[in-house]
């Protein structure tokens, strides 16, 4: 809270962009110090140092495609929850029911497929609509009561998380994980949005052509490009367009930074916050499709804990816990870099008793790393 | 008491009352506003000027009271209601996001925007010209519209939000304190506006503590005292002396002034 | 050392049981001369899991151990590394689906299995109302415990989800103690996070020697307490030796090409008083 | 965030000490009124509600004494970290590290009472005095690198949890839990300030002449009341105390309500932080001195979550997230609404997989409850 | 230049320079106050009057320049160091914290205990009727000293700031416009009090934008525009249009006063 002002006077939105004007009350500034000013860049620092990290103490092979697809998949499926929460965040709210979203949508989509044999198709519509009636429900509650959302969202994750237990053990008779998806949806054609690899033929093509690495059997070694990747890298490029470049992203920034002067301005705080609400939940249903898929099944666990690593992804990346600053592009660079501190200390010997001391330590290194970059370019107090 | 009660009055309060818990911050006020006139809000600190503009301009709703918009009696839930009806208001705390950019703290709520559905977005390039074009016209040479509001200087910011509501337009102008931070040159490029808003048409309510000010740009004036009015006065049946000391709320100004040489 | 192998499982290195398999897996890469990288999700997350299998495939280690808690969600990542040509064997949980995927043998037990035969035991004991303590609900292999001991238990059987906290545990355990008197079993599914938080609320509830309290692994102050008699007993999975041996084995097979025609049951394993006291010291010290 | 300027405007501090004036300008309310008004008292209405609940669904053992002292017990030791977690919450930072302090610090007392034979009391200083800097350099690096203390203590978390894990298998030789602190302490005098139950003497002497509950052996069902219990009591009087009537609540209230405001009228506001960080971590050690003395042994997985739930027991009790309001009596009912919910669910009826469903929709009614019957009393709109 | 020259002054900055990243704030700017001297502060919007006075009270740290307090150097690193110096401020955006009560803020970092160490407490009924008194004095009936200040009106919370200013004493008083919120009677008991001060030997440094007000009590002006010091001038050398004209940095004041009659 205390670096509220702080931020204020460091990182005018978009000095980049600023024509250059003779005015003798401005100093010349280098391209570096117009850069790093932008909150979307500064996580890239702390990318920069994790990555020099891993080449200096992991296995090569994680620097190869495949080493980095095994980073990107659980990256991107992560980074779509720190963009979603990140826009919330923004936008002045927490949510913390997204892990919970996230195995109650999956067990919603697993019974349509299995239970209602419903096509694919419907069963993505409904599980996203759904998902965005709670999200909006849970956003109405906290603009009607004006109860802190953290409050209102954590009755929710208990009470989704709750629910999946309940409902799993209906919908299987008593198990905790429900089984049999890949067979339901075995030849849709939407299948390939949600699941699997992108740009399959390609990455054969390439590995015909020896470009990529193959294994002894001539198939690539990489077969392509998950899905979730393509979706983390669109949504990514969407909502940093949506903040910077139209009306709505005015909104969630006013709506975030202080609601009662928005209001007064004419933003409409509510309904800009009950979207986002909405976006959310909308964003763990398409995480819950998308690993469901994957994973042909769904259980009770799914999702845990994912809000509260959506919110990190979000906060590594620049956003202010107190709302109203931070942007997507950080977000993503959060996403991956968390992705690739948890993924990446698998490539390198340290024993895995170790682990957490070194997620944590890693974490901080990198968000100190992106502060003292930033202060040292910016020149900056 | 008004010399326009012939025409039906923009805006117009009847026994407005508005309670905090237990704290009564305005105990039956009754204003009203004509095309064309500038109505000065007058009165002691704390006397419930800005609370009586807040609701208004819809930020708070009334205890009890009537509100008549043009004669018809209306019910504003937000300032988005109230902005629609065409009241554009200063608030005395700005209502600007110190974290956001001057033009997007400029546009904020009403962001002009281009291009087709999907597609459709703000023109920035477009919205820091206006931004800085109407900045300079009140007398503020911006070093970069993309600069955080929070930064700017206490008069920079009021210019801002004075800017942005006129050049909004408006049925109704409501200023709260606009000058209260503002250099010479910007306050008198303030009541140069009020005076050509009035011109256009447009009623203003003026709130200042300047009786100067008040009385170089007011029609009429309204004096609250304790969240009650003291009476509405044209400016041909008062003189500023008299003005002046209702606004002190009868305390003993002439000591005081004797004291400073009658500078205040 | 030259023959690198890794171990993926679903249970984390802070867990008790895990941290047994955890050192036999390094006991054996020391014995062995291998380098074993033990990895696991941080909770019980299968996508996590998967993703940690797909890693350690792109390294092409010379071997893989995996726990297959969910095989659909686990399988397809399975595969890959048997197509990559890596020797996989699995272990603790899986044993019905190892050789589908192409693992060489399973090492292990089922945790359905080993639940029914405590439910058999305590029911046999004289149970009639039960208890199941579980501290991780939504964990599949905890979730299955339960379902084996109130299968084999037969009576009434609820769950009592908890938390890690002791003091959590052990109110819990004693407000359902009084709030149903009729309750006179107490399965606990992990020793010290919920055994002997469980022995104490029965202790508080004045109710020591009227309720059955057994416990699935092992800890050092819960075997006391069977060998005590004020416990019934604990399950054994010998779950050391699902880390030990599957890395002797992919050794061996690396080095040699040797290795077992079967799985290998390393429990169920009922640890009941006049065993129990033999067991503390090492249980103390993580290996059992 | 939305809830500041709100707050603001219904709950001014303590009117009810305001001395009875005859202004125009004030209107009478009632005594309910008034006390409603109180943030401290905001969490009763939904305590009232929950007990009601209770009354109405649960089995008739929760209310007996025996009954109260098992949902105290775990109340107790939550609501410590809570008391503490909310007068760092209302100085505006974040702890995510309590939960994984309560652990590391059981390791560093088990392993200064067991490696290093010392006896309880050095014991006991020692394990204070390393969580007190630990918790000082937490602050100090939020201080120094103006970084959210979310993303700092969270790095911490992670840090102190595998730190724990390392130094048990060390401890120990392989084992991830560490145990026989209960002989290694068996005699010491201090015991009694940090395990079991006081007033033993008292409750044998109540047992004896039949007011309360007894066994069929003649000894009390409930034999004391837990000692963490008193601490329990002591510090939200001792916090309640400090808050409202000292020169260091004002500075917390200050620290926390605007940072910047509060160093330009001359408040150490570093100073406030540095020592509430310290604080924070203090209290989780006390809580795992008394657990680990309780349940003679401490493992890796101790006070996991622990973080979490004392955050969210301060939050019901009235905290902002914000900072600068809230109360540590509230936190003191909110870790008791947080008890009772908790444990009261198995006195009941319902089937334990809808535990969580109950536990969230009990915590959003009675926060629910508590904001309407305000908003009803105080006549706010 | 000033007629003080011979005393050693109170506080004397030298050049003092003040970037914020690409933005320069102040350009080498000197001015001196000596004791029992009110130097008024004018300028422009956004000439750095706030950031020189920021600098002046520890809130802010110079990027160049020279500081001294009765001749001795002096580097602060926080506003704690400035009050130990005996520098009293009350800052544009006054330091208030919206949440807590009228009393908690007056007595804000200077809390008066009573009773001995472990038991040692604020005496709130004392310091409750301490700032009921001081608001008294200044023209303001606050209803309840525990109100939220920022329930306040703006008036209220300037003088909540001024009084808690003045109440404190100290060697030099500075005030960032403290009447641009204030009514009538409320403006010169603030002007009283500066001249009270200033005869009580403190220097004071007073920021205004109103010409009058600084006329009426300032025995030297100093001027600022775009970062830079014009001048500084005693008010023997200077007449009050003067001082309006350079205050508003020569910007064509007169066509814009013949519209208001004068009136600004
Ligand atoms: N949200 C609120 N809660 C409680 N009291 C309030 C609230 N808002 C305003 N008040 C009280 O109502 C009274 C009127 O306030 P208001 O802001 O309308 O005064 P004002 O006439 O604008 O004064 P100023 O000239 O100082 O701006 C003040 O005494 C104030 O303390
Ligand atoms: N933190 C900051 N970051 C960037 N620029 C700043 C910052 N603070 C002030 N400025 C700039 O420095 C200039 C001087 O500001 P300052 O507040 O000192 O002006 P001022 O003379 O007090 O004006 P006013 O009379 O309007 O209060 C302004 O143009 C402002 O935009
Ligand atoms: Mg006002
Ligand atoms: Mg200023």
């Amino acid at each position: 809270m205390a670096t509220l002002e702080h931020k204020a006077s460091v990182a005018p939105e978009q000095t980049v962009s600023a024509a250059p004007k003779a005015d003798e009350r401005m100093r010349q500034v280098s391209l570096a110090t117009q850069i790093m000013r932008r909150p979307e860049l500064g996580a890239v620092a702390g990318l920069v140092l994790v990555v020099i990290f891993f080449f200096l103490t992991a296995d090569r092979s994680m620097f190869t495609l495949a080493g980095a697809m095994t980073i990107l998949a659980p990256a991107s499926q992560l980074g779509i929850l720190a963009i979603a929460a990140a826009l919330l965040m923004i936008g002045g709210e927490f949510d913390l029911s997204i892990g919970s979203m996230v195995a109650f949508a999956g067990l919603v989509f697993g019974v349509l497929l299995i239970n209602f044999g419903q096509p694919l198709s419907i069963a993505i519509l409904l599980t996203l609509l759904f998902s965005g009636v709670v999200g909006a429900v849970n956003g109405q509650i906290v603009i009607r009561t004006r109860l802190p959302s953290f409050i209102v969202t954590l009755a929710f994750l208990f009470i989704l998380r709750g629910l999946t237990l309940v409902g799993l053990k209906w919908a299987t008779g008593g198990s905790t994980q429900l089984r049999g998806i890949s067979s339901a949806v075995a030849d849709s054609p939407l299948l390939h949005l949600f699941s699997g690899q992108a740009f399959e033929g390609f990455f054969l093509w390439l590995a015909r052509n020896g470009v990529i690495e193959t294994f002894d059997n001539g198939l690539p070694k990489v077969t392509g490009v998950p899905v979730s990747v393509i979706w983390f890298i669109a949504l990514a490029l969407l909502a940093t367009w949506v903040l910077l470049r139209t009306r709505t992203g005015n909104w969630i920034f006013a709506a975030g930074g202080d609601p009662n002067a928005a209001r007064n301005s004419g933003v409409p705080v509510n309904r800009v916050k009950t979207s986002l609400f909405a976006l959310t939940a909308c964003a763990a249903a398409l995480v819950a499709i998308i690993t469901v898929l994957d994973a042909g099944s769904t259980d009770a666990r799914r999702g845990f804990q994912k809000e509260f690593e959506a919110i990190i992804a979000a906060v590594i990346g620049g956003c202010l816990l107190t709302g109203g600053y931070g942007s997507a592009i950080g977000a993503f660079f959060g996403a991956v870099i968390f992705g690739l501190v948890s993924i990446g200390l698998t490539y390198t010997r340290f024993d895995s008793d170790w682990f957490q001391v070194f997620l944590g330590s890693m974490l901080l290194l990198a968000v100190l790393f992106n502060n003292f970059i930033r202060r040292r370019v910016t020149g900056e107090r | 008491m008004a010399a326009t009660a012939a025409r039906t009055p923009i805006i117009e309060v009847r026994d407005i009352v508005k309670h905090y818990g237990s704290i009564i911050a305005l105990n039956g006020v009754s204003i009203e506003v004509s095309a064309g006139e500038v109505l000065c809000l007058l009165g002691d600190n704390g006397a419930g000027k800005s609370t009586l503009i807040k609701m208004l301009s819809g930020a708070v709703r009334p205890t009890s009271g009537e509100f008549l918009v043009e004669g018809q009696p209306v019910d504003f839930v937000s300032p988005r209601d109230a902005l629609d009806a065409g009241i554009a208001t200063v608030f005395q705390d700005l209502a600007m996001i110190p974290l956001m950019s001057i033009t997007r703290n400029f546009f904020m709520g009403r962001e002009p925007v281009s291009g087709f559905w999907p597609f459709r977005h703000i023109d920035m390039k477009h919205c820091n010209a206006v931004t800085r074009d109407e900045m300079h016209k009140i007398g503020i040479d911006i070093r970069d519209p993309n600069q955080a509001v929070g930064t700017l200087s206490g008069g920079e910011r009021q210019c801002v939000a004075i800017a942005r509501a006129v050049y909004f337009g408006a049925k109704v102008l409501i200023l709260d304190e606009p000058t209260s931070a503002l250099g010479v040159a910007q306050t008198s490029m303030v009541l140069k506006y009020i005076h050509q808003v009035q011109q256009k048409g447009l009623g203003v309510i003026f709130i200042t503590h300047n009786v100067r000010h008040a009385y170089a740009v007011g029609d009429r004036f309204t004096v609250l005292n304790r969240g009650q009015t003291l009476g509405t006065f044209s400016k041909s049946e008062i003189s500023m002396e008299e003005v002046q000391n209702l606004m002190a709320g009868g305390k003993e100004l002439q000591t005081l002034s004797a004291d400073l040489n009658g500078t205040i | 050392a030259d023959v690198r192998i890794v171990a993926v499982t679903h249970g984390q290195a802070n867990d008790p049981f895990w941290s047994v398999v955890k050192n036999g897996v390094s006991a054996a890469a020391k014995d062995m001369g291998a380098s074993v990288d033990y990895r696991a999700p941080e909770t019980f997350d299968m996508v996590a899991m998967s993703q940690l299998i797909d890693a350690a495939v792109n390294q092409k280690p010379a071997g893989l151990i995996v726990s297959i808690p969910d095989a659909s969600a686990l399988g397809p990542s399975i595969k890959k590394a048997v197509a990559a040509g890596i020797p996989v064997i699995s272990i603790n949980s899986g044993s019905d689906v190892s050789k589908e995927l192409g693992a060489l043998l399973h090492v292990g037990q089922e945790e359905y299995a080993a639940g029914k035969a405590a439910g058999e035991k305590l029911k046999e004991l004289g149970g009639k109302k039960g208890i199941c303590v579980n501290q991780e609900v939504g964990n599949v292999s905890l979730d299955q415990r339960c379902k084996g001991f109130g299968d084999g238990f037969g009576g009434s059987v609820t769950v009592l989800p908890v938390s890690n906290d002791p003091t959590e545990v052990r109110a819990k355990v004693k407000a359902a103690l009084s709030a149903d008197t009729a309750i006179d079993t107490v399965m606990a599914l992990g020793a010290s996070t919920a055994g002997e938080p469980s022995l104490a609320a029965v202790e508080d509830a004045g109710r020591a020697g009227k309720v059955h309290v057994a416990t699935f692994d092992l800890s050092a102050d819960f075997l006391k307490a069977v060998s005590a008699g004020k416990a019934a007993f604990a399950i054994d999975q010998q779950q050391f030796l699902q880390g030990y041996l599957p890395v002797v084995f992919l050794a061996n097979y690396a080095k040699f090409g040797l290795i077992p025609s079967g799985n290998v049951p390393s429990g169920p394993n009922l640890i009941t008083k006049e065993k129990a006291a033999q067991v503390v010291e090492l249980s103390a010290k993580g290996i059992r």
